[in-house]
């Protein structure tokens, strides 16, 4: 080391940044105009245009013709869980939602949710997002039953969100279904893991506890069984059609008649908990 | 000194309980893979466990571990008391109590999302909190390890720092760089998420984050096994290190080229440009430049010993190495299952070709290698050595030691080959059980089978490895030497300021971080993409 | 250095990839709002599998969603260019077609695409790699090569798979 | 037999290393030029004979 020490330590110091520099921009300039500019061509796209997708500032790959659609929308619901919806849900009128149950809902729901009648489902301890994507179905069309098409009419987004609320409230919630201590060890297979090889996945994987599913997905624990019998009988014949991306009519399709029977009791089998039990 | 070894005990002691409960996890996971018929495979325990075993191998045994070793090597190497030690235990307490948050809240169902988190869908805020508690721990212990150096250096103007220490330090500054990537998701988005303060995330903004620490993460879990190849391996084979300047340089340009590279785990994401993914790719490959350096080193350094020991000719030295010393041995063994793993690592790394084997088994294969086999095996090591000094007893088996080591390996072998090969058939990852009824998938039940025989042996030796630290209690205390770190053939009396600190390679840092990381995190808010709705799976359905 | 050598080797492949096959990682930046993304006009269900485009372009537009793919049988062409556009509506999934480089993830609020050639005839496997849920391990669909004269589009330019 | 698990490096003596030092590193240059080489292999077969074969993506 002829170099004095301070010498030396400004040469590493100049020498580190130039390489590490002259690295980057070597980099850059491969990355930003080489490749773009090379693959471009090919595609048909200006230097331009190639350059800005390898930045990332304009859609698409730099090395193929971006594609385009002309079809339209249509929807199967029109319930989009916007920020402002789901805020309305976590923060609703429940008084309101009260009153609008007593008046309108009781009749055939019950006063506290539970369904005196065998065909009506249950609402107490029903996932809010639930009855409210329910109930915008309901009024757009998206879901045909002419009671509840008549019922909602009349309702306005605030109001169905207060509504589903107040139901929500009713009780804790849901227990785990898997708490049942009984049942058809196939049942128990196809709600807790599915079937791999037709493609259905677990009950559970949604409708359970710590599932973390879509967010509109009801609560089965305790429903009627004659209620779900029918509903999953509808998707697999697509009679109901409003669950978005055939997320329950492809599950439906490929379900037995008789494990839609076993699936519908099983349910029907796991208590709520409810205060007046 | 007899309050550091019960802090550097109780660091390791956390780890390896860790590790040993996440071995059976990893074990059982297998079986549940295979076409072996596995008890209590339902889709949440299998999560529950996959979420488990990464949480306890990849924080708590490795940030336990390297915190524990860092405390050690502060005050071996150095020669002098640590400074604040009740800071440190302080840390120890932050960190454990953020490390069994995470326990409850994982063992409870209520944090299946794995330990990379996939917001949108948000665990419990107890596992999120347990997190950042753990990690709360290890920057006191980062500013404890710069202060160690500080004042050592203060106290001795001019010297360079023992290489040991220096290499910590390395990790410690690079430790705080690669952490504010996962403390901003957490923090700013994942945390409030999971407390029910917003309801929508930005995914492509949490997964860029992520991808900050996704790689660096991995350089904080290799240095001790670096540390150890540098600074005890050669003093195990009975010879000097080969440069000391070789072992600084290949761990500042770790410190450099591990952080600005985190975009190769994205490289088939859709929220990033081809440009920005090239140019992380190319800083990724430079990444390659220390670790062949360092393979040289080590190489050149067993060299002098195998020469010393009477070895003659080209590769007549590599016989003669006492590889009976599970240092020695173990240092081997990593060095093969590095060169497997790094194999690996070079084809993930490949820009397009990261499309061969993206989320395949191939790359569960290639970091198990390079973390479960080419760095655990050298944490067994450093525990092997430094358990002598820390408890003031002696092995009562080495023999049992390298058994050990030699199941670890052949473990780990076993293991992730047959996973590479699926990987390369389209094996994907993260899948409960498959259905062995695809003609496709039952084509590679046999491979499943034969690495699950490989899990069995890395079980075997990781309950092989508590024993053999619980065995030192058995034996008399001994006399212990002063432990000593290895040190160069020519050791310098001066090394230049560049490396013996680190301002220029921090700028240097802050440089790169700009220019890799600045457009495609800035982007997310120019570009104010749509948000997802928060998936929470910690309340009931 | 022997070391600056091999890594420039390796580079240089990677490069000749790039320039000369076109081959880049998926990176098409296009947002998309997840949160509507059933009321979207492109990822409608009707317009969801695969379609020829005015152009020719052979399109197949795939949801990926909580635990399935819409649709879960795709018809492609072998030995033709065909573009993969995928969209997720809920969370992070992530796809790859088995036997081929086909891969990418999707990610909610962004476009997926994946510009290729598939040269085996054939039913593929194509799961769901990055775990999602509970159902992750249920969730595949089928991506189904057939040579080009057995690739007969309707009137709308849309092919289906057969119900079997 | 318990061997020392730590070596002791005292009989070392400065012309050992010298005469040593006189071949170093030719074995460590053979053996890591091996292994780079080996990786290379490798890592080409990778890219040509699987990677390349199953199409381009982009």
């Amino acid at each position: 080391m002829a170099l004095q020490p301070q010498a030396a330590d400004r040469r590493w110091r100049v020498w580190s940044t130039a390489i590490v520099v002259f690295v980057v921009v070597v980099a850059a300039l491969l990355a930003f105009v080489v490749l773009p500019i090379v693959q471009g061509q090919s595609a048909g796209l200006t230097a331009f245009a190639a350059i800005c997708r390898s930045l990332g500032l304009q859609a698409g790959s730099p090395a193929a013709r971006q594609p385009s659609s002309e079809s339209k929308a249509q929807p199967v619901s029109m319930v989009a869980w916007t920020p402002q919806v789901i805020d309305r849900l976590h923060h609703p009128n429940l008084k309101n939602g009260a009153e609008i149950a007593a008046n309108i809902c009781a009749s055939c729901h019950g006063e506290k949710g539970v369904s005196p009648d065998a065909q009506f489902p249950h609402m107490a301890g029903q996932s809010a997002f639930a009855i409210y994507k329910q109930l915008h179905d309901f009024k757009n069309g998206a879901r045909v039953n002419e009671l509840m098409g008549s019922i909602v009419e009349n309702l306005d987004d605030e109001q169905m969100a207060d509504v589903a609320a107040h139901f929500s409230a009713l009780t804790k919630g849901a227990l785990d279904p898997r708490t049942i201590s009984s049942g058809d060890p196939d049942v128990v297979r196809l709600v807790e893991y599915g079937v791999s090889g037709r493609g259905i996945p677990g009950c559970a994987s949604c409708h359970g506890a710590h599932a973390g599913g879509p967010i509109e997905t009801p609560t089965l624990a305790g429903q009627r069984q004659e209620y779900l019998f029918a509903q999953l009988t509808a998707f697999a014949n697509g009679d109901r059609h409003n669950d978005i991306f055939n997320r329950m009519r492809g599950i439906a399709a490929k379900l037995h008649k008789d494990e839609i029977e076993k699936i519908a009791e099983y349910y029907a089998a796991v208590r709520l908990f409810r205060p007046q039990d | 000194m007899k309050s550091l070894e019960r802090l550097t005990l109780a660091h390791l002691w956390v780890a390896f309980a860790a590790f040993a409960v996440a071995c059976f996890f990893g074990v059982w996971q297998m079986w549940a893979r295979s076409p072996l018929p596995a008890p209590f495979v339902t889709p949440d325990h299998y999560f529950l466990s996959v979420t488990a075993h990464g949480v306890s191998m990849a924080f708590v045994l490795t940030t336990f571990f390297i915190m524990g070793f860092g405390y050690f090597t502060a005050e071996t190497a150095l020669g002098r008391p640590l400074p604040g030690i009740h800071w440190a235990w302080l840390a120890f307490v932050i960190s454990l109590a953020g490390a069994l948050m995470a326990t409850v809240a994982i063992l409870s169902g209520r944090a299946s999302v794995l330990y990379t988190f996939y917001p949108p869908l948000t665990a419990s805020p107890i596992f999120y909190f347990g997190l950042v508690l753990v990690v709360v721990g290890s920057w006191i212990w980062c500013v404890l390890m710069i202060v160690a150096m500080s004042r050592w250096k203060h106290a001795n103007p001019g010297a360079p720092v023992p290489l040991a220490m220096y290499a910590t330090v390395a990790n410690a500054v690079m430790w705080l760089w690669t952490t504010i990537g996962v403390a901003a998701e957490l923090l700013f988005i994942v945390l409030p998420a999971s407390m029910g303060w917003n309801d929508t995330v930005d995914v492509g903004l949490t997964r860029t984050l992520f991808s900050w620490t996704l790689h660096p993460i991995v350089y904080f879990w290799l240095f001790p096994a670096y540390i150890a190849f540098y600074t005890m391996a050669p003093q195990a084979a009975g010879g000097p290190l080969y440069s000391d300047t070789l072992g600084r340089l290949s761990f500042v340009l770790l410190l450099l080229y591990s952080l600005p590279v985190g975009m190769h785990h994205l490289l088939m994401d859709p929220m990033q440009s081809t440009g920005f993914k090239f140019v992380q790719m190319m800083l990724t490959i430079l990444v390659a430049v220390p670790t062949l350096l360092t393979v040289f080193t080590i190489a050149a350094s067993m060299e002098i010993a195998g020469r010393l020991r009477g070895g003659r000719g080209l590769f007549g030295w590599i016989p003669a190495l006492p590889w009976e010393r599970p240092m020695v041995l173990a240092t081997g063994l990593s060095f093969v299952m590095l060169f497997f793993g790094g194999g690996g690592g070079l084809v993930n790394m490949g820009y397009g070709l990261n499309a061969l084997i993206h989320n395949t088994s191939w790359v569960t294969a290639h970091f198990h290698l390079i973390f479960g086999g080419a760095v655990v095996i050298m944490y067994f090591a450093i525990s092997y050595e430094i358990w002598f000094p820390l408890t003031g007893r002696v092995a009562s088996s080495v023999l049992a030691q390298r058994i050990q080591l030699w199941l670890w390996f052949c473990g780990m072998m076993v293991m992730s080959l047959p996973w590479h090969w699926l990987g390369l058939q389209g094996q994907w990852r993260r899948v409960a059980q498959f259905d062995y009824s695809n003609p496709i998938i039952a084509a590679w039940g046999p491979w499943v089978i034969v690495s699950l025989v490989g899990g069995l042996l890395l079980l075997a030796s990781a309950i092989l490895f508590i024993w053999n630290l619980a065995s030192f209690r058995r034996r008399p205390f001994a006399a212990v030497p002063s432990f000593r770190f290895a040190v160069a053939v020519h050791s310098p009396r001066r090394v230049p300021a560049a490396l013996n600190g680190f301002g220029l390679w921090n700028a240097l840092v802050l440089f790169l971080m700009v220019a890799a990381y600045g457009w495609p995190i800035a982007q997310f808010f120019v570009l104010q993409a749509p948000q997802a709705v928060v998936h929470r799976v910690d309340r009931g359905g | 250095m022997v070391v600056g050598g091999a890594v420039a080797l390796i580079f240089a492949a990677i490069l000749y990839a790039g320039l000369v096959l076109h081959v880049n990682p998926p990176s098409n930046i296009e947002t998309i709002d997840p949160k509507t993304l059933h009321l979207s006009a492109e990822f409608t269900e009707t317009n969801l599998g695969t379609k020829v485009e005015a152009g020719g372009q052979v399109i197949s537009r795939i949801v990926a969603t909580q635990f399935a793919f819409d649709p879960q049988c795709m018809v492609v062409p072998s030995n033709e260019p065909v573009t993969l556009r995928l969209a997720s509506p809920d969370v992070i999934h992530g796809i790859l077609v088995t036997g081929t480089n086909v891969n990418t993830m999707v990610i909610p609020g962004y476009v997926s695409q994946i510009h290729t050639v598939f040269t085996k005839t054939g039913d593929l496997l194509m799961p769901c790699h990055e775990f999602c849920g509970f159902g992750h391990s249920q969730m595949w669909a089928t991506v189904r090569v057939v040579p080009r004269e057995s690739f007969r589009p309707n009137a709308d330019g849309r092919v289906a798979c057969e119900k079997s | 037999m318990a061997v020392p698990t730590r070596s002791s490096d005292e009989s070392i003596t400065q012309s050992d290393l010298n005469t040593v030092m006189e071949q170093v590193p030719k074995g460590a240059l053979a053996l890591a030029g091996i292994a780079l080489l080996l990786l290379l292999a490798g890592w080409f077969f990778v890219y040509f004979v699987i990677f390349i074969p199953r199409g381009s993506v982009g």
